[in-house]
């Protein structure tokens, strides 16, 4: 890595973002242009940024940036494989909102505080992504805690209140589980950066009981935002906020940092050999299990749209936690395939159930009758996301759980196979009524609150072109999953670096 | 145990007492002017102590001073503390019952809460 | 240089008095001026290590003694600071708030009381130190005219009787030792009867006075009942001055046996703090009340680091102590000024003025909201600096599980009282309109001190350097 | 024998007075028991090798803060009996007030009999001091930095004495006692600088002499003379604050003389000049300890008919 300015670059990645935002709460409501050019402009430059690194992680190059924090535990920004993943996944999505949202917000107010957060919420994402170290990984999930919190009460409305209270509730107190566990493992081995293969082992045999506490500890706190299944209960009420933000909060930025840190956690902190030693797999395996079965089944029973989307997603992040806790290589391929490619299919679900809402008014599923004829393209691209969460051929659904089965059939974990059975079927039987509604049935009557958005198409093109931009993706991640630049050859690459450490 | 004999300890009982009778009158008040002097029975009470203390000299005969200076002048400074304490605290009172009248709620001068 | 932090504000003091007119300006010139000096000094006393004084000269025992360490500096340096900051507040306001001219040399006073109590290192010296600073509190709380009095009143009752308390302890030891300058003291001290019970009537006057529950009834009705600007002064500095000489008594007086006993009664009692004044913050209706009611609950923190402190003895924890007094006194200005420039925009002192105040007076809401985040103590704020460093202290001695979990469900609290605020902002169903423009020169003094508590974690390393150097 | 019979005697008295204090159902009777209590406590001072304490005590102890409370009686207008405080409610302050007594005597039976070392340190050092009563030494040389901390007490007590003064109130003043008082007037100066002057070597000095006079104009103020000393008198306020600063500036003054030495020593007077130094501080400190004392016990809002309204922001310095 020649150039002095590129140790920068991670720093540069999140000023990309966060410097725009920051720029553009000092905005007058009115300032729509400047508005769109700095968002536009943050996307763009951050976009590239993020190539120039990939291309330097792919040729084996790591990235480094500190500063001085506490001791011990310097605030470090690391670019290496894994988070380039998360990185790049946040930074397209991140064009993609960003385009929605501004078609989806069109003159209603307080648009400056909200892109403002917006930008906020995604310099904490992709900084989480690049955290080097615990404590800075702890500083930016906390950060992403209060940037989405605005968010989330956007609407100003009681039901968005209470359900910024509660969401609040949940996450500080996550956020504070984390701590207490960051700062205990931090008493036994300091925060080193995050290594493939951890740097717990030393002490392992000395403090089995206090590392297993931290482990606890830190996965409660992780779990509250990955929503594993006691913690699970703000999500599907975070729901109220506008569409962009749910699409957000639920592919991207909150629900996924939690299933990130988990990975992090797994693989970098404690290692594949600490985790065996401390009996630490079995029990998350066994909770992310219960959490993938329990989400569909309340999925099921679901009305609301956006909230057995919800649901569905309670149950989808969950995959990525049993893929990273049955510890085996293919598995783990699956697992942080998963993590993008859920995240390309539930944006897209989202973006649909948004069309919908602001198109026809239509909220609850029994009024989606016959909307397949009304709206064709967001029909389309609401059918591959839901067949993609089913995991049917050809879509990138059908990649990971297809290499999750395989870590299942390779770790011979009978039970595992079951629970990917199971669920499947479960998925098939919430998802695919939805589709029969939108293609088969005919309409009942009028919309409850129908729109003309725009004079050609079935909406406005905004709101369109990342649908169909993400939909898109969901069949090429499926169709190209063998070639180099594929999410699925990324992973592999993740794992073989995580796994050949020694 | 106690070095000290006759009537310096006679002394310092009643200085004692005097504290614990002050601390009494600021407990039970229950009018705020008592409280103020019940304070300045408490601080009579420590400045006698320092006097009664200050005296300890004069019996030992280690030097030709009458009583040990820097308590006695401690005792001034403090003298001269309490009074401003008690003076600003007057008025303070003054002031409260003065706007309490004003409001006309029929007297019942309002009470200072027990004690903390 | 030394003396000038002293004879500055003095002189000053002394001058508006007679010329009242120009009191706002020598208010904020000798508190700029003080600044500066105050970072020299700190600045000096980091590189060359303590400074030690014996005044006029006269041989040790006799004189009053000084000592400027690290810790003294670094107070002195944020009451001067502070100082600046409320008089640029209070400067801006001026024509609206009518906060009256007694407020200027009160206020230069109050930076002088304090300087000298950092410094001192003599009982009796302290004591008079307490009451200047009691006496000046009072005076300034009683500005708010009318409704003020009665706070004021019990305030200074209750501030004279703890500072009856300490004398007596003082006294006591007089009696047994005939010295009054700690580090003398310190070298004769003996564990007894004697000792034990001036130690305990010194730290029931001073916990009175720093409102350390379970004496702390005071405060809220007092803190909420000053204009703005005193309430700032007084939660961020008043209440830490009685805190330090307790800390100093009980760390470098008192006998380990003597610290040990005592020990588990701080901790219970900052515990007590943390949870009581945090379930008040989140019952009460009025906007002042609520952060004063924070202030006692922080106040818990230092507490129990005080009690965990003497326990063990370990470092970290005594930085944990003045990290949690330095973030403290930040974040709790810029949420009095907050709150106080608020209400007196939106006219009111109930919560429910705040409602929608996220679009009215974004500014101040969000200077409330990182200063709230400092006091709940997320990263990376001074509060979550002081918080490590007391989990880091406790976990270095070994498997603790009580304090640290209690530290949890304290923080939720705060956390639930801060976003009761937080969420009141931004509810949008009907704004309260403000009663004239909001001045935005206010709120961004207000935002300063939020901001700078978060930038403590910048500088936490040097931060507990300075703070480990010495155990006072 | 007798000696030990009257300081039993005199302490009985001293704690019965206290009592009847505290207890008394009748205000009025507390403070005049109040002001007997102080005049005996300086009686015992006396009798403890402690002159110039007892006249301290006799002024201010007894003499001041009675004046104040009678002020303060006088303000509150017909006194009704004080509300009666049920057993239940004396028993436990009083059960606790005596765990804390005998805690405090079994403390205090432990103080050694022999003073500390200060005692003969100042002894030691008093010829350097520059004055010979050893008492003004440790006030003015020794310990001055008290002192001077603690004249900014007095004058922060009548700042905020001034911003909250009540309104006055109107009473006659009486034909007899203004005749009186200016007779008495210039006896009290003359009483007063003969104390200033004794400081030096005798009991007495700045306190106790300021003490004196402000009993002086006390008596004369409340007789409606005296009309000029008030705050609002530029004068007044120079003298009040002169005190204070005379203080800081001589110690400047002497702090910048030693500059040439390499580590000037704050409050150090040189000992050749330390006496006039310290009769110079003194004598305007007693002026300033006079003219306070004065306005803290006569203490009105200089406006006359004075809503509350107007006097938030009229309080202080404002003129």
């Amino acid at each position: 890595m020649s150039p002095f300015w590129l140790s920068y670059l991670p720093l540069a990645i999140i000023l990309s973002s966060l410097l725009p935002g920051l720029i553009i709460f000092t905005l007058k409501e009115q300032q729509v242009k400047l508005r769109i050019s700095l968002n536009l402009l943050g996307v763009t430059v951050k976009l590239i940024l993020v190539l120039i690194m990939w291309q330097a992680v792919k040729a084996g190059d790591i990235f480094y940036f500190s500063v001085p924090f506490l001791p011990g535990a310097d605030l470090v920004l690391q670019g290496d494989a894994l988070s380039l993943l998360f990185v790049v996944l946040s930074s397209v999505l991140w064009l993609a909102t960003t385009i929605y949202a501004i078609g989806y917000l069109e003159n209603s107010p307080l648009r400056s505080r909200f892109f403002g957060y917006f930008s906020l919420c995604v310099s904490a994402t992709v900084g989480l992504a690049l955290s080097g170290n615990l404590v800075s990984f702890l500083l930016f999930y906390e950060l992403l805690t209060l940037a989405t919190f605005p968010l989330v009460v956007h609407r100003g409305t009681p039901q968005s209140l209470a359900a910024g209270r509660r969401y609040l509730a949940y996450t500080l107190g996550g956020g504070l589980l984390l701590l207490t566990g960051v700062a205990l493992l931090h008493s036994l081995v300091q925060s080193p950066q995050f290594v493939p293969g951890g740097y717990v082992s030393a002490v392992v045999s000395e403090h089995s009981g206090l590392l297993q506490l931290a482990f606890g500890l830190m996965i409660a706190g992780l779990g509250v935002k990955a929503a594993l299944l006691p913690l699970h209960g703000w999500l599907p009420q975070a729901m109220v906020a506008p569409a962009p933000v749910s699409a957000l909060l639920h592919a991207v930025a909150v629900v996924k940092a939690g299933a990130f840190g988990i990975i992090r956690l797994v693989y970098d902190v404690f290692g594949v050999e600490s985790m065996q030693l401390l009996q630490l797999a079995e029990p998350l395996m066994l909770l992310a299990a219960a959490t993938i079965l329990y989400g569909s089944w309340r999925a099921l029973a679901q009305q609301d749209i956006k909230r057995r989307l919800a649901y569905s997603t309670i149950s989808q992040v969950s995959y990525i936690t049993v893929g990273v806790a049955m510890l085996g290589p293919l598995a783990a391929v699956g697992g942080l395939v998963h993590l993008v490619h859920q995240g390309v299919m539930k944006i897209t679900l989202f973006f649909c159930a948004g069309n919908y809402a602001e198109t026809l008014g239509v909220h609850k599923i029994n009024e989606l009758n016959g909307a397949g004829r009304r709206m064709p393209l967001t029909s389309v691209a609401f059918t591959l996301g839901a067949l993609g969460m089913i995991g049917i051929p050809p879509t990138a659904g059908f990649i990971s759980k297809w290499y999750l089965g395989l870590g299942a059939v390779a770790s011979d974990n009978q039970l595992m196979l079951l629970v990917f059975v199971f669920s499947g079927l479960l998925n098939a039987a919430y998802f695919l009524p939805i589709i029969y509604r939108l293609w088969f049935l005919p309409q009942r009557g009028s919309w409850p609150d129908e729109q003309r958005l725009s004079a050609r198409l079935e909406t406005h093109w905004m709101l369109l072109l990342p649908m169909l931009f993400t939909a898109l993706l969901i069949i090429l991640m499926g169709l190209f999953a063998s070639t180099g630049i594929s999410p699925l050859s990324w992973a592999e690459l993740i794992v073989e670096r995580e796994f050949s450490y020694d | 145990m106690t070095e000290l004999s006759g009537s310096l300890l006679l002394f310092l009982l009643t200085a004692a007492s005097l504290v614990a009778i002050g601390v009494y009158g600021f407990i039970i008040g229950p009018e705020p002017l008592r409280r103020i002097l019940a304070l300045n029975i408490i601080s009579a009470g420590i400045f006698m102590l320092m006097v009664v203390l200050a005296y300890r000299t004069s019996g030992s005969g280690a030097t030709e001073l009458a009583a040990d200076p820097v308590l006695q002048a401690l005792v001034l400074t403090g003298l001269v503390v309490a009074v401003s304490a008690t003076a600003f605290a007057l008025a303070l009172l003054a002031r409260l019952e003065q706007s309490s009248s004003e409001m006309s709620a029929p007297l019942q001068l309002k009470q200072t809460e027990p004690e903390q | 240089m030394m003396i000038l932090l002293l004879v500055l504000p003095l002189l000053s003091a002394l001058l508006m008095l007679l010329w009242p007119r120009i009191a706002p300006l020598l208010a904020l010139f000798s508190a700029a001026a003080s600044s500066l000096l105050a970072l020299q000094l700190l600045l000096q006393v980091a590189e060359q290590g303590t400074r030690y004084w014996l005044l006029a000269g006269w041989p040790s025992g006799l004189a009053i003694a000084w000592q400027a360490d690290t810790l003294s500096c670094l107070l002195i340096l944020l009451s001067t600071v502070l100082q600046l900051l409320v008089g640029l507040y209070a400067f801006a306001t001026r024509s609206r708030d009518k906060l009256s001219q007694g407020f200027w040399p009160l206020s230069t006073l109050l930076q002088l009381s304090l300087t000298a109590l950092w410094l001192s290192r003599d009982l009796f010296n302290l004591y008079v130190c307490l009451e200047l600073l009691g006496l000046v509190a009072v005076a300034l709380v009683s500005l708010s005219g009318r409704k003020a009095i009665k706070p004021a009143f019990n305030y200074l009752l209750l501030s004279l009787f703890g500072s009856l308390c300490y004398l007596l302890g003082v006294v006591l030891l007089y009696g047994a030792y005939g010295l009054l300058d700690i580090a003398g003291l310190a070298s004769q001290w003996q564990a007894g009867w004697l000792s034990n019970s001036a130690l305990l009537l010194m730290s029931l006057g001073l916990m009175l006075k720093a409102a350390i529950w379970p004496l702390h009834a005071w405060l809220p009705a007092a803190h909420a009942a000053a204009p703005a600007p005193v309430s700032a002064l007084l939660s961020a500095l008043v209440v830490k001055g009685p805190l330090f000489i307790l800390c100093l008594l009980w760390l470098q007086l008192a006998s380990t046996s003597q610290a040990q006993a005592m020990a588990p009664l701080f901790a219970a009692a900052g515990l007590a703090a943390l949870l009581f004044g945090g379930w008040s913050a989140l019952r009460t209706p009025f906007a002042k009340n609520l952060v004063a009611y924070s202030t006692v609950a922080q106040l818990g923190y230092a507490t129990l680091a005080l009690g965990l402190m003497l326990t063990f003895d370990q470092p970290l924890i005594f930085a944990a102590l003045w990290l949690f007094v330095l973030a403290h006194a930040l974040a709790k200005a810029a949420c009095f000024l907050a709150i106080g420039e608020m209400s007196a925009t939106l006219g009111g002192k109930r919560l429910t003025i705040l409602k929608g105040a996220s679009q009215t007076m974004p500014l101040a809401m969000f200077a409330f909201a990182v200063a709230g985040g400092s006091l709940i103590g997320l990263p990376p704020s001074g509060g979550f600096l002081a918080k490590w460093a007391l989990l880091q202290g406790l976990w270095l001695q070994g498997e603790q599980l009580f304090w640290p979990l209690a530290l949890v469900f304290a923080t939720l609290l705060s956390a639930a009282y801060v976003f009761r605020v937080v969420v009141l902002a931004f509810d949008r169903a009907d704004p309260v309109a403000p009663d004239f423009a909001p001045q935005l020169v206010p709120q961004w003094l207000a935002l300063l001190p939020a901001l700078a508590v978060w930038a403590m974690a910048l500088f936490s390393e040097p931060l507990l350097l300075l703070l480990r150097l010495e155990a006072l | 024998m007798s000696l030990l019979l009257f300081d039993t005697l005199l302490c009985g008295l001293l704690l019965a007075l206290a009592l009847a204090s505290v207890l008394s159902r009748q205000l009025s009777h507390a403070v005049i028991l109040y002001i007997a209590f102080g005049l005996l406590m300086a009686m015992a001072w006396a009798r403890l090798a402690a002159p110039d304490l007892a006249l301290a005590e006799a002024a201010i102890g007894a003499g001041l803060t009675g004046a104040l409370c009678f002020t303060a009686l006088a303000r509150q207008g017909q006194l009704a009996l004080s509300p009666v405080v049920s057993w239940q409610q004396r028993c436990w302050p009083a059960l606790f007030v005596l765990v804390t007594l005998s805690g405090l005597l079994l403390a205090l039976l432990q103080i050694p009999a022999s003073p500390g070392p200060l005692p003969a340190l100042v002894l030691q050092e008093l010829a350097g001091s520059g004055v010979s009563h050893p008492v003004t030494a440790v006030l003015l040389n020794f310990r001055s930095w008290d002192t001077l901390l603690e004249l900014l007490v007095l004058l922060l007590a009548l700042l905020g004495t001034l911003q909250v003064a009540p309104a006055p109130v109107r009473q006659n003043s009486w034909a007899l006692s203004r005749s009186w008082s200016q007779l008495l007037a210039p006896l009290i100066i003359l009483l007063a600088g003969y104390v200033l002057w004794a400081g030096a070597s005798q009991p007495g000095g700045a306190f106790q002499a300021g003490a004196l006079l402000a009993a002086g104009a006390v008596v004369l103020k409340l007789n409606k003379q005296l009309n000029w000393l008030a705050w609002r008198n530029i004068w007044v306020r120079f003298f009040a604050v002169a005190g204070l600063g005379v203080f800081v500036i001589a110690a400047l003054a002497a702090w910048l003389l030693q500059g040439l030495a390499a580590e000037p020593v704050w409050l150090r007077w040189p000992p050749q000049l330390a006496k006039y130094i310290i009769l110079l501080i003194e004598t305007f400190a007693t002026l300033a300890i006079a003219i306070t004392l004065t306005l803290l016990v006569v203490a009105e809002q200089p406006d006359t008919p004075l809503s509350l309204e107007t006097q938030d922001s009229a309080g202080g310095s404002d003129d």
